[in-house]
């Protein structure tokens, strides 16, 4: 073992001696869990880390998770620990760090982002939520759309237009919005799988002190990409078990149901495998990249490879599965739960996964990056980018 | 001169197309549609109002009956261009149900009473057995010459049926449909449910035994693959006008998104394979509607062919649509959802494209692999 | 039998009766039907034809046939039947007509075609090969490529620069270069299947005629597009039969090899099949709406989704060969006989079909086509149409 | 943490790359492999040179074999490396038929004397089996325990070899390629060719007999597959990066081809699956470098795998190259038909894509339909 290794399991023998699991409060184990450092161990020491690398963490999680102790639910804050965290820690002050970012681990406060518009998909950089200086603070007023988590979250990573006469990429500011301030109205938005898994948030002369913007006023555009950036990379490192993921229910049906086993469908099960099998492998190399500091330009491969596959798996398997799968298992608007993968029907998951293309970035939008931004090809065309926002066709 | 029979559309089928479709655009409209797929109401008002007008002002319903029978005596093709105007709007009438599955099935079984009453829409008409892989007699039936026992999973059409078509091991039956207990169940398709059909002890009437029955079960199955074909064909046609309509107008980066050359060269795909989805299909509406030569004995070619190629299209336009409207599409309350749905189910119905290509070699005589 | 076909019956007969094929010499049959008004009916009477429907011929062909008549080998003058006939009969003068069209049908002159060039291929409108004016002649110098049967034509149909210093698609013009003028030099050109099917024409201060002009000065590109239309419209109309064309060889090599029946193969054979019989349909579809005078825009889609099917059926077959796929049969320089398709092995037809995607307009083209014409989507943006053509960036 | 070994390229690989790199640009340059491919003389003095310079400087051939047998004690991660830049440039070397192959075979059957020379490059080897299915004894041969008799068509690597390794029914062989009568026959990809091998009552030495020779050639047949991974991701590498220069240069329309958007995101999807095919390649070479443990043990799934993905990539690579260059890349002169006959033939060496999915299914358990 080395000298890092040892330190931490120390570390983390004292957390477990302090706090047994099974006598410990959940929050109040996950607060010691932090406060030793080991929440994050690559973040910097105060802010639940040690300030090591990043390679040490799945062994410092295996340990506390063989050890029957709590996890902070991962699932339902996503896009707290995965976007928000690093964009708090790299733009926001110190005293904020301290206020967003302990309650943010432990999954007392979620978080989630009003990026995306009616008018502003793709083109996030058209977002037309406007906000305007009052004192101290900022009046907001727009609509964003595909906000995840938004009806359980405390807080959001906000993209308004703080300058609408300057080009589209240059009036953009970004801020940190309180969802409990008045004017924010947060309304379910139902999807074709009958569940409303996102929301639409409506903003109506909402306050936000000054304060709690991050990065210059118009440097919005710049934040939002440093967000992205997060995004991306925690899409692709790490690998599961083979047979983990998309392909495995597929797999499974067919090895447990002689009577799914259609010689007419076999080839195509087989692709999906090898296909499956080549992610994984994919993932875990960009992972390798990652532990020794050498992040490649996979993961926007990876991405929209990732949503074909689950695409095409979860199709596949309603073949396999014949008559049963035209059926449903519950059209009722209902909120999906985050903590688990739900127990759902294959039809489901068919409608769902269509997403996968779209959520996240678009595969087309993958294409482009990876067309312009790695092999070097001529960037698209562009008209927008010149002239003030407010002369723009919408 | 080519034996290929005409693929293109008749005048009399042209006139036919712009009756229903100025009908449908009048009552069926999509957003109504799409209100009925959540209620519980399997078979609601509004459904059965273009039921009727479709059948009494129309006469849909009795296109592909010979005309001694009560029927307009038309042909199978006409009924074809009908399906293409339902699949454009994703309709929540039982047409494919009744007016093809269960008429195709009482007119070569020879149910002229029933087929009487389907032509004129007096029974609407429902085959008892799974929409997946119907019309072969299901299991789970027991028939003792008198009753009917047993349950049947994933039927489609019970909740407009007044007739069930019931094919048990060698017999035909009819049942009345309030005979039947019926149980909804949620269907990936709520433009086209399906139920769980089970009867308890229930006297049923047989029309038709023995060996006649596989025949006209084995034909009934080819004139339904083949005509579904139409109905993908409608379907696919209208989510690539959706499609590139929508392209036409949303914008991001400053240009609409129909300027750009991906999207643009993957439409051209897809309008490629619907050219091919519409001469299969007409190919099949022509095989089914002839009654002797080459043709009609080149029907269940015709059907596997249609629907491994209208299937796979249909599905593959859907999804375009939903992905090429991005997040739009993807709200409940945008009918792109519908279309996805019908295409996926679509392509399970009677059989998987890919079934149908396997199917394709034992009719085409390539042997399979030792 | 109607009464069109009344009467060709009887002029069939006639000519049958006055010239029997087995003791009448080839060229002097042809030369007695191209007089009777049955080369082709729908030409004008003096030209070979009767002015009748096209759809009249094939009933024609066949009883010539069947009588054992001698054919004009049309696959050795593809280019002439197919596009030059019908752009004289549309832009060359009576005399002209009278002068080429007889023999072109004959067969006693092959055509050919002089459009691209190295540097315009796609963009032919590009084209730089220069044609100066001098007296009542031009004097042209340049380089075309992809030439078909230049080696054995004696006419090629000319695309040139007349007017340089006007935007690119108006500085065209469109000639008849008699092969046989001193300057022309007809280089052939080995491609990877190890033959020489297409030809470099390097013209040195050749002399055209003004009087071989089709169409005005600076009208080339219009003249050019309708003898391309004439190309594609020939491409689409009509069918075979199930199992022709280039699925006819891989499924007659899985009827009767059962070694070659690979179970792991089964699914891509049974979908070319699939395919190779929609697009068989869908061209008898194509044809019939030329019968009825109303075609569609099917060629383009027909075209770029032959050349996919063509392409994977041979690749296929390799696969169905195994070992023996290793081996090729000649990779000598040597001239296609084109009376024929060639009996050449699977790995032949791998290689040369692989053209079937770029020549007569590439398949990316054909997307554009369809996108743009049919589907009415906005064109791509140039910038190579409103400036001297001497100007652009070449 | 991952159980997954290192995929990434250790630093004495890209230091070994580097050295190749250097000298196959120096002395393999693809104009005179072009020129070589149209030559009579199987084996010609210029892929010669480049051989002895690759062995005798670099010592390539001794990568794989254990110091201990005269070899570098290096491992096939090394030797993927190596194919990954042979692949680049379609070099006409023996190294795969020698050093990969009959290397692999020798190693497995412990002809320990033959492996020295393999190593040292004073033996060139070649296994006698057809190149599309090689590692089974080929049917055609008989062995009498002294001299050994008949045919087998389509061996690669004969024409370069002084060795032949040959597998009958339950031995392995050795016979000095001067008694064997090898007739070249023309070959797909020119640049690896193939020929008819004849014995006519030929002496040969045993190298290894009863079933292990059975154990020899399955796990050198899955050495072999896993490694020719690598010169197909070097291919599918070249070919992309060829396409992408091309496109960045050629003009069409004003604007350079690689402004469309429709050919930028096919070579994106292309790039994804480059991405994809270094990670198997990758796997597969350390699952083959490994001598003991789950990766040694998960050598055949990580062969088939290779196969499976690498092989199509590296095809579909080198077709687009073909497609993108346009009317240029179909002349002779051009050396895009040089990859897309390797890729071609390499798709056919030692198992198609397909049967190799088909392989994983029994390997991973996934039972075959019924």
């Amino acid at each position: 073992m080395t000298d890092v290794a040892v330190d931490l399991a120390r570390r983390i023998e004292g957390v477990l001696t302090a706090h047994p699991p099974e006598t410990t409060d959940r929050l109040e184990f996950l607060r010691a869990r932090f406060a030793a450092g080991l929440a994050w161990v690559h973040y910097p020491e105060g802010l639940g880390g040690l300030g090591l690398d990043a390679r040490y963490q799945p062994d410092v999680d295996a340990v506390f998770a063989a050890a029957g102790a709590p996890d902070n639910r991962p699932h339902g804050n996503v896009i707290g620990l995965g976007m928000a965290a690093p964009t708090v820690l790299r733009y926001a002050t110190p005293e904020q760090q301290q206020r967003w970012i302990p309650p943010l681990w432990t999954g007392e406060e979620i978080w989630c982002q009003l990026f995306s518009e009616p008018g502003a998909g793709s083109d996030l950089a058209a977002a037309g939520a406007s906000a305007r200086r009052d004192g101290d603070a900022w009046v907001v007023n727009g609509q964003k759309v595909w906000t995840s988590l938004a009806h359980d979250a405390r807080w959001a990573l906000l993209l308004v237009r703080t300058g609408p006469t300057l080009p589209k990429h240059q009036g953009l500011s970004y801020f940190v919005l309180d969802l409990t301030t008045p004017g924010v109205d947060v309304r379910s938005l139902r999807q074709l799988t009958g569940e409303a898994e996102f929301n639409e948030v409506f903003l109506d002369d909402v306050r936000v002190p000054d304060e709690n913007r991050l990065g210059e006023i118009g440097e919005g555009w710049k934040v939002t990409q440093a967000t992205l950036m997060n995004e991306r990379v925690a899409i692709g490192g790490g690998a599961g078990t083979r047979e983990s993921g998309p392909i495995g229910d597929v797999v499974r049906l067919w090895r447990e149901s002689p009577q799914a086993r259609r010689p007419e469908n076999f080839d195509a099960l087989l692709r999906l495998w090898t296909d499956a099998e080549a992610l994984r492998l994919t993932g875990a190399r960009l992972g390798q990249q990652l532990e020794v500091g050498a992040p490649g330009p996979e993961g926007s491969g990876l991405k929209l490879a990732f949503a074909e596959l689950a695409q095409a798996a979860a199709s596949l398997q309603l073949d396999l599965l014949g008559s049963e799968a035209l059926r449903y298992d519950d059209w009722s608007l209902r909120r999906p739960d985050f903590s688990s993968p739900p127990d759902r029907v294959a039809g489901y998951w068919y409608l769902r996964n269509r997403a996968n293309s779209i959520e996240g970035g678009t595969s087309e939008i993958m294409r482009n990056i990876i067309s312009e931004r790695v092999l070097g090809l001529p960037s698209e065309p562009r008209v927008d980018t010149d002239i003030p926002w407010k002369d723009l066709p919408k | 001169m080519s034996q290929i029979p005409s693929l293109l559309y008749a005048d009399v089928e042209d006139d036919l197309r712009r009756a229903v479709r100025v009908m449908l655009a009048d009552r069926a409209p999509i957003e109504e549609i799409l209100d009925r797929s959540d209620q519980e109401d399997a078979y609601g008002k509004g459904a059965r109002q273009i039921w009727s007008g479709l059948v009494e002002e129309l006469g849909v319903a009795a296109l592909a009956v010979p005309a001694e029978l009560g029927g307009a005596g038309a042909s199978w093709r006409e009924v074809a261009v009908v399906l293409e105007e339902l699949g454009r709007g994703v309709v929540d009438v039982p047409f494919f149900t009744s007016a093809v599955l269960a008429t195709s099935l009482a007119h070569e079984a020879g149910a002229i009473d029933l087929l009487g009453e389907l032509a004129t829409g007096e029974a609407v008409g429902a085959v008892v057995a799974s929409f997946a892989a119907p019309l072969v007699p299901p299991e789970g039936l027991t028939w003792d010459g008198r009753v009917v026992s047993g349950t049947v999973r994933t039927v489609a059409g019970v909740a407009e049926a007044t007739h069930l078509l019931v094919p048990v091991a060698d017999a035909l039956l009819v049942v009345a449909a309030e005979q039947a207990d019926a149980l909804a169940v949620p269907s990936l398709d709520m433009t086209r449910r399906v139920a769980d059909v089970t009867f308890e002890g229930v006297e049923a009437a047989v029309v038709a035994e023995g060996p006649e029955v596989v025949v006209a079960l084995a034909r009934s199955a080819d004139l339904a693959a083949a005509l579904l074909a139409s109905e993908q064909l409608g379907l696919a046609e209208r989510v690539l006008e959706l499609t590139v309509d929508y392209l036409k107008q949303r914008r991001q980066f400053g240009r609409v998104l129909g300027s750009y050359q991906a999207l643009k060269h993957r439409l051209a795909d897809l309008w490629t394979s619907v050219t091919q989805a519409r001469a299969v299909a007409r190919y099949a509406a022509a095989c089914a509607s002839a009654t002797d030569g080459p043709d009609a004995s080149d029907l269940s070619v015709a059907a596997s062919l249609a629907q491994a190629v209208c299937g796979e299209v249909a599905l593959r336009a859907a999804e375009e649509c939903l992905q090429l409207h991005g997040g739009i599409g993807f709200t409940w309350e945008h009918p792109a959802h519908l279309y996805v749905k019908r295409a996926r189910t679509d392509a399970l119905a009677l059989g998987t494209p890919s079934w149908h290509r396997r199917r394709l070699a034992d009719l085409a005589g390539l042997p399979h692999p030792a």
